[in-house]
């Protein structure tokens, strides 16, 4: 699956990057360790489907999901 | 369209206008107008911002700001424009505005879209200078006005 | 010219769009338009205003409120463009900006801007309508507004 | 001397009376009372030379004289 990044994150990382996703799935938690380095920052928030959610949500193959940094307005 | 992110530039002044020509019968017009400055908080030349977007998620983001001033104050209209991309010293960034019959709460839905905007909106901002770049976040000041309004 | 007593109509979206281009790196710029309502404070219909002025006097107090919005805030300029004769339901009455490094200022002052200018504005006010013509004076709500900067 | 009259005053009275002033000159509160009428209201105040005044300044002749009703603001 694509994992999306944006800010400073896009810049370090890429727009995006491929990732398998393990079979039944696995939590935003466990992806964010895979993922690791400037994502494991927990100021860096995860998104599913363009909403923020907590650690513990199940990230599912149909899912758009995104690491943030922090908003920094307008 | 009451709500727009925009990546080109555009123009305060007609959204202004388009925005007083929609209302029917307010008595009060408040507007808001950010501005690309030429320098950042240290007094250092700013040649450009990114504004990095998230298509969809900072549309929704914008919206719901909107969505929570019309509902938290006895105002008529508010609109917001927010520039995405690259963005030059002097260029507009956002504007907000709000209409309502009284002058109070017009005032008070403007600088609540303001504060929201500066910490809620799903916008990711570089500042470009001779000295390098650096990614924007909100400050404690951004911090403490968006606390006003959480009672 | 920043302050302005205007006979006919003029555009807030003009005044804007000049005030925008004559600043110098700020990034915030707050404004107020007033807008002449179709209605009176009991909802009757109002088919026109009378701004009665006193030439000298009500540029003076004019000249005074900006002055002090100045001397007051961390602004870097104001502008208060006000009609004064006859006004048409829907016309602009006044346009009173700010323009300040930081939106905190810009907002205050123009909010300063419009509580002296309801009650310290040297202009007299005439309502018309279908049931005759009613000359106003501020609120009560008016003067707790100018109470708020008397600190 | 002229008088000059704002907002409801000069609805009644007109824009501007000539009115004789006495020799030596005299206060607000003496011209005030000549005047009378809608001028005599507490609320009505005294403007010369487009400043308002107490009611104890001197009217001189070369003096512009207004009495203004309440300001009414924008």
């Amino acid at each position: 699956m694509k994992i999306l990044f944006f800010g400073r994150l896009a810049e370090s990382l890429g727009r995006e990057v491929e990732l398998a996703l393990p079979e039944p799935g696995c939590t935003v938690a466990e992806l964010r360790l895979r993922l690791g380095g400037a994502v494991a920052s927990p100021a860096v928030r995860a998104c599913i489907d363009r909403a923020m959610v907590p650690e513990t949500t199940r990230v599912l193959p149909h899912h758009e999901v995104a690491f943030v940094p922090p908003l920094s307005g307008g | 369209m009451q709500v727009r992110l925009v990546q080109g530039p555009f123009r305060p002044d007609e959204e202004l206008a388009s925005f007083i020509a929609g209302l029917e019968g307010d008595g009060a017009v408040v507007s808001f107008i950010g501005l690309a400055r030429p320098a950042d908080a240290e007094g250092h030349e700013v040649t450009g911002l990114l504004l990095d977007s998230y298509a969809g998620m900072t549309e929704a983001s914008l919206d719901g700001i909107a969505r929570d001033a019309l509902a938290r104050f006895p105002v008529s209209a508010v609109r917001i424009v927010h520039r995405c991309g690259a963005i030059l010293p002097g260029e507009a960034i956002v504007f907000a505005a709000a209409a309502a019959p009284h002058r109070r709460a017009a005032f008070e839905a403007a600088d609540y879209l303001m504060d929201r905007l500066k910490t809620d909106a799903a916008l990711w901002k570089r500042e470009d200078g001779a000295g390098g770049s650096k990614w924007i976040e909100p400050t404690a000041a951004d911090r403490s006005d968006r606390e006003r309004w959480s009672a």
